[in-house]
């Protein structure tokens, strides 16, 4: 049987815009910079709120929690739990637009690649991040996986000397 | 503190609605519920509105239809909260109500997102996130990265997180969404003003369809849904001077506890949310919603509940955390059948935002759902038990927001 | 606390409004270069047609719209000096624009107008030589000598 | 059941504030907290009022949870001037809450307001006319109105230099031009004639907050001088092309109820000073009219005989008005503090305030205020 969707009328379109890309907004100077330079020495930064100890990744400035300003930096672990992650079916051009332009055609995206990007949990941080989880088929993927951070080779002193993350190694009883 | 009843219900058919403008489109469902409510505008003190504004293109679109809705010379007031605000809405003109300050008041919720010319819902839900990648972007993350995270971005990006989530915690299996979202496909088939409808919807025909992002499928998605719902508020004073010549709902307790934003803080900054499919938010609204209903125990004393699902897991997730079954256990029901139109416990009989999903009336739409099945006015997709007490949720947000609304057919004691 | 400043990537979200079958019968009647509105019966003319009174709530159909006369009365000017373009920025310019009800109208119509008219001067609609059925048919009005 | 202002903070108002949107908020939030006495765990409510369209973020309250205080809490955003979320506090707190917070914020940096002006523009028709905005409107307005009660460009820039003077003592105020003279309002550039750069309000950087408590609350906290909401009006007007140019009937229709519920039955007797929201300076004679305090088209006679001027019988914006500075949805938190503090220093016992919302003031707000 199938969808049973009701057809409306069409009746005359008026065209129109809205710039989103004129707006402009400000972000906390040197919060991600730090961050950023840490990952130049393939470290994670967070920052640490010293009333309640929950250390927030990337940093955060203000605890929602103590409603106060975080006033701590500190240096977590590059290892941590995979909380969730998804996967993408096999990426095919025309599929995938972003920003209007064909994700594959501009080599952002491979053909048939399965994308699989998870939320991370760094050990001993109060916060996750979505990285992209390299390195590893979907198969073998799993929630409760142990993974670590994987850094560019040469860092560039930008946010993308994060890649994401791999498997770490994984323990099991051998008896 | 005044006693609030719901006097009057008024939706419009959910669809792609391009016979319409916004302006006729939300007047339809106004004049629907004061028609419905059996009063005149005249009888009218107030209206309660919102949808989310960048979804459809137009600023406050309410003042561009004040002069349809017959709002004029009158008190309107505004909220948006993203899924949640048609709740919020329906909270809103509780508390207008329930102040003392109005009699009768007019909540309205709306989305005409398909005006928008980008795929699906994505001009509004981009937004969110739209200055934070921009300003990922400036910090030099890669135009891979940000393909990466557009293609699990937006509505069904979090959904997969936390669906797998769910999962991990509760041992249900993408079998377990293909049941809900063939209920909700079912259901809707018996709602004359949902979307998304398919007759006779099995368990099967969702498991053909193709994987989305894994965890969910196509067939597990809400479709972007244009419509307006409409509910006409009263006291209890009001009530005994109009004296509606029709069944009632009450509302008994409202709460919405907002947690913080999930995904990103402000400019890339880290959030202190790990799971997604918690709801702390959820389960704090629910409790204190109870407290002020006067009830103790929700699974002997609600009857039924309309929960907020674009996504069938958010179904299951829902309703363990408004307290009808234990933590990762609601899965369970669902292959019972306990969650049926004709079940023990029934949810989501209109077919739910899983079917239609027009952002600002879904929230609103669960409240006069739940008021419908109170009243008994479902018509198709009325459920054979007696409600007594019903509850409407709502979700959105960053992940975050959560508003519990509890209804009743009497006045709270 | 300083702060770093960063520009949205470039982006213009793009809308397609539906009109609903009234207001399309209007825009298609510029095409003949006629102006509808709607007649209630409480004797308000509203220009655009709709399918409510905005005086007296009514539902209006096809049934109350009337042809408008294509000249009417600046009930209000003023010259503009600026314009703004979509992102907001301001560009000098040198421009009038009207306030006009038409005649028969209770609506107000803000339009163009393509040279100098003072309050109370009737004008009138000057269209598009290629008309589409759109709303910049209507070029802007003109003084009518009397 | 009255409920009081018992705390309140606002930001000097600036344009491109160094201070992230959140930063400024989570400010406001913690003063206005701190002027109370009370603490984040003595909130019940938080009400927070942004719009998407001004922040450039969909759900604008979505990443502000933090800096409002309102994690965990029963929490909603009025999507529109800060008056309207004190009105939804006041409706809470007549319920279940016993304490609220309102924050309100809007950096007119972030995107020009007066485009956004545009987008409450009818798509299908209006807003194909390059020409129209808030102030081509507001012009066409000022010129109808000028026109038919026979008010001058000076008594319009008569209104402006009042509001500018009282500015410029307002160390809040963004606009602060000591020493400004009426040559320079009347000479300064035309943005749409009659519409000049001093006779409009410039859209700036702002971030204000207030604490509501009902009266019980406060004598069990013996918190000390509250300033109580007396009377609350609102109501809305048609759309900009089925209105009468000439009066904003809205903001009659809620200024009488606000009177009758503060028992007020001559308004410029009964009530001492006005903080209100005059986007354009002409708008403000339409205000007093509105009002009840002159009759229609007289409102040009109270300020050529100095009635609303500091030290007049009904001083009006001792502040500076939205003239100092016009931070969009945080101005009517900016003119309720303004008149809590003018009633907390003596100038009076009474005080209306007054915000507006939308294309040619559509919405509008009245409360009044009282000290014991």
């Amino acid at each position: 049987m199938g969808y049973v969707k009701e057809k409306f009328k069409e009746t005359k379109r008026i065209q129109g815009g809205w710039n989103v890309g004129a707006y402009r907004w400000k972000a906390p100077a040197g919060l991600l910079d730090e961050f950023i330079k840490a990952l130049g020495e393939k470290k994670l930064l967070g920052s640490l709120c010293t009333e309640c100890g929950r250390v927030y990744l990337p940093p955060r400035e203000i605890c929602s929690r103590c409603f106060r300003k975080i006033d701590a930096k500190t240096v977590v672990s590059n290892f941590g739990t995979l909380l969730a992650f998804l996967v993408s079916p096999p990426i095919q051009k025309g599929k995938v637009r972003i920003a209007g332009m064909d994700a594959v055609e501009m080599g952002w995206l491979k053909e048939g690649e399965e994308v699989i990007i998870g939320i991370v949990n760094f050990d001993g941080t109060s916060s996750k991040m979505l990285l992209p989880i390299l390195n590893v088929k979907p198969k073998d993927v799993f929630v409760g996986m142990r993974v670590k951070a994987v850094f560019a080779e040469k860092p560039t002193g930008t946010l993308g000397d994060l890649l994401g993350v791999e498997p770490a190694t994984q323990v099991r009883y051998e008896g | 503190m005044k006693k609030v009843a719901i006097i009057g219900c008024g939706q419009t058919k959910h669809g792609i609605r391009t016979d319409v403008s916004q302006a006729e489109m939300v007047s339809e469902a106004v004049w629907r519920a004061i028609e419905d409510a059996g009063i005149g505008i005249e009888d009218v003190d107030a209206f309660a509105v919102g949808n989310m504004q960048g979804f459809g293109g137009i600023a406050h679109a309410e003042m561009l239809f004040a002069d349809y809705i017959g709002a004029y010379g009158k008190p309107v007031q505004r909220v948006a909260t993203g899924g949640t605000v048609g709740g919020s809405i329906a909270q809103l003109a509780y508390y207008q109500v329930a102040s003392g300050m109005f009699d009768v008041v007019v909540a309205v919720g709306w989305e005409k997102h398909r005006d928008s010319a980008e795929p699906g819902a994505t001009t509004g839900l981009l937004h969110v996130m739209f200055a934070n990648y921009s300003y990922m972007l400036k910090k030099g993350m890669s135009m891979r990265t940000y393909a990466m995270l557009g293609l699990a971005g937006a509505a069904a990006g979090i959904a997969s997180y936390q669906a797998a989530q769910y999962m991990a915690k509760s041992g249900c299996k993408i079998e377990h969404f293909d049941m809900v979202a063939a209920k909700s496909r079912r259901n809707a088939a018996k709602n004359e003003y949902a979307h998304l409808k398919w007759p006779n919807c099995k368990p099967e025909d969702i498991a053909k369809t193709e994987m989305l992002i894994w965890p969910l499928r196509f067939g597990h998605v809400c479709p972007a849904s244009e419509g307006a719902s409409a509910i006409v508020l009263a006291s209890e004073d009001a009530v005994k001077r109009l004296k509606p010549e029709r069944p009632l709902a009450w509302i008994l307790g409202v709460a919405a506890y907002a947690d913080e934003e999930a995904d990103q803080g402000e400019s890339y900054q880290g959030t202190g949310v790990l799971d997604y499919s918690a709801q702390l938010g959820c389960i704090l609204s629910a409790k204190r919603a109870y407290e002020r209903a006067k009830i103790t125990d929700p699974r002997k004393e609600v009857d039924m509940a309309e929960i907020y699902q674009p996504f069938p897991h958010q179904e299951l997730m829902f309703s363990e955390c408004l307290g009808f079954f234990d933590e990762g256990t609601a899965w369970k029901a669902v292959e019972e059948g306990i969650t049926e139109i004709d079940g023990k416990f029934p949810i989501c009989p209109s077919g739910g935002v899983l079917s239609t999903n027009a952002i600002g009336s879904s929230g609103l739409q669960r409240v006069l759902e739940c008021a419908l099945q109170i009243m008994k006015k479902a018509k198709n997709h009325q459920v054979p038990k007696d409600v007594k007490i019903a509850v409407a949720h709502a979700w959105g947000g960053q992940v975050q927001f959560n508003t519990v609304t509890v209804l009743g057919d009497s006045p709270l004691r | 606390m300083l702060v770093e400043r960063y520009e949205g990537i470039p982006f213009v979200a793009r809308f397609r409004w539906t009109t609903g079958e009234m207001h399309e019968l209007f825009l298609e009647k510029f095409k003949e270069k006629k102006i509808v509105g709607a007649k209630c019966s409480c004797g308000y003319v509203v220009v655009p047609p709709r399918v409510i009174c905005p005086q007296c709530l009514k539902r209006l159909s096809f049934d109350n719209l009337v042809e408008l006369p294509q000249r009417g009365v600046v009930i209000s000017r003023t010259d503009v000096k600026f314009k703004m373009d979509s992102a907001g920025n301001y560009e000098k310019a040198e421009e009038i624009l009207v306030a006009v009800k038409l005649h028969g109208a209770n609506s107000t119509l803000f339009l163009k107008a393509l040279e100098p008219v003072k309050i109370g001067d009737e004008v009138e609609v000057i269209w598009r030589e290629e008309r589409e059925g759109l709303p910049g048919d209507i070029i802007g009005v003109r003084g009518v000598k009397a | 059941m009255r409920v009081g202002i018992v705390g309140f903070h606002a930001l000097p108002l600036t344009y491109d504030i160094e201070m992230t949107r959140e930063e400024s908020v989570f400010e406001a939030a913690k003063g206005a907290l701190k002027s109370a006495g009370l603490e984040r765990e003595d909130i019940d409510t938080v009400i927070s009022a942004s719009s998407d369209y001004y922040d450039g973020r969909t759900i604008s309250n979505s990443m502000l949870i933090g800096a409002t205080g309102a994690y965990l809490k029963d929490e909603t955003k009025a999507e529109e001037d800060g008056l309207f979320a004190v009105l939804y506090a006041i409706q809470r707190l007549r319920t279940y809450h016993r304490t609220a917070l309102v924050v309100a914020h809007t950096h007119s940096w972030t995107f020009n307001p007066h485009k956004v002006s545009t987008f409450m523009l009818d798509p299908l028709f209006d807003r194909h006319n390059e020409l129209l905005n808030d102030i081509t409107l507001a012009a066409l307005q000022a010129n109808a109105y000028m026109h038919a009660y026979k008010v001058s460009e000076e008594d319009i820039a008569l209104v402006a230099l009042k509001n500018l003077k009282n500015a410029s003592m307002n160390p809040l105020a963004y606009r602060r031009l000591p020493g400004v003279t009426l040559e320079e309002v009347m000479s300064s550039e035309v943005y749409s004639s009659p519409i000049r750069e001093l006779t409009m309000a410039p859209c700036c950087d702002g971030a204000a907050a207030v604490v509501l408590a009902r009266e019980d609350v406060i004598q069990k906290l013996s918190i000390e001088d509250p300033v109580w909401i007396e009377g609350v009006g609102t109501a809305t007007d048609r759309y900009i092309r089925d209105r009468n140019l000439l009066e904003v009937e809205s903001l009659s229709i809620a200024a009488k109820k606000a009177y009758a519920m503060a028992g007020v039955t001559n308004p410029l007797d009964q009530i001492d000073l006005a903080e209100v929201t005059e986007r354009f300076a002409y708008q403000e004679l339409m205000i007093y009219e509105a009002l009840g305090l002159c009759q229609k088209g007289r409102g040009k006679y109270l300020i050529r005989s100095g009635v609303t001027e500091r030290g007049g019988d009904f001083p009006v914006n001792m502040s500076g008005g939205a003239t100092g500075g016009d931070a969009i949805t945080a101005t009517g938190l900016y003119r309720l503090i303004e008149a809590v503090k003018l009633l907390r220093n003596g100038a009076g016992e009474r005080a209306l305030v007054h915000s507006q919302w939308g294309l040619l003031a559509q919405k509008n707000i009245v409360f009044v205020l009282r000290r014991d």
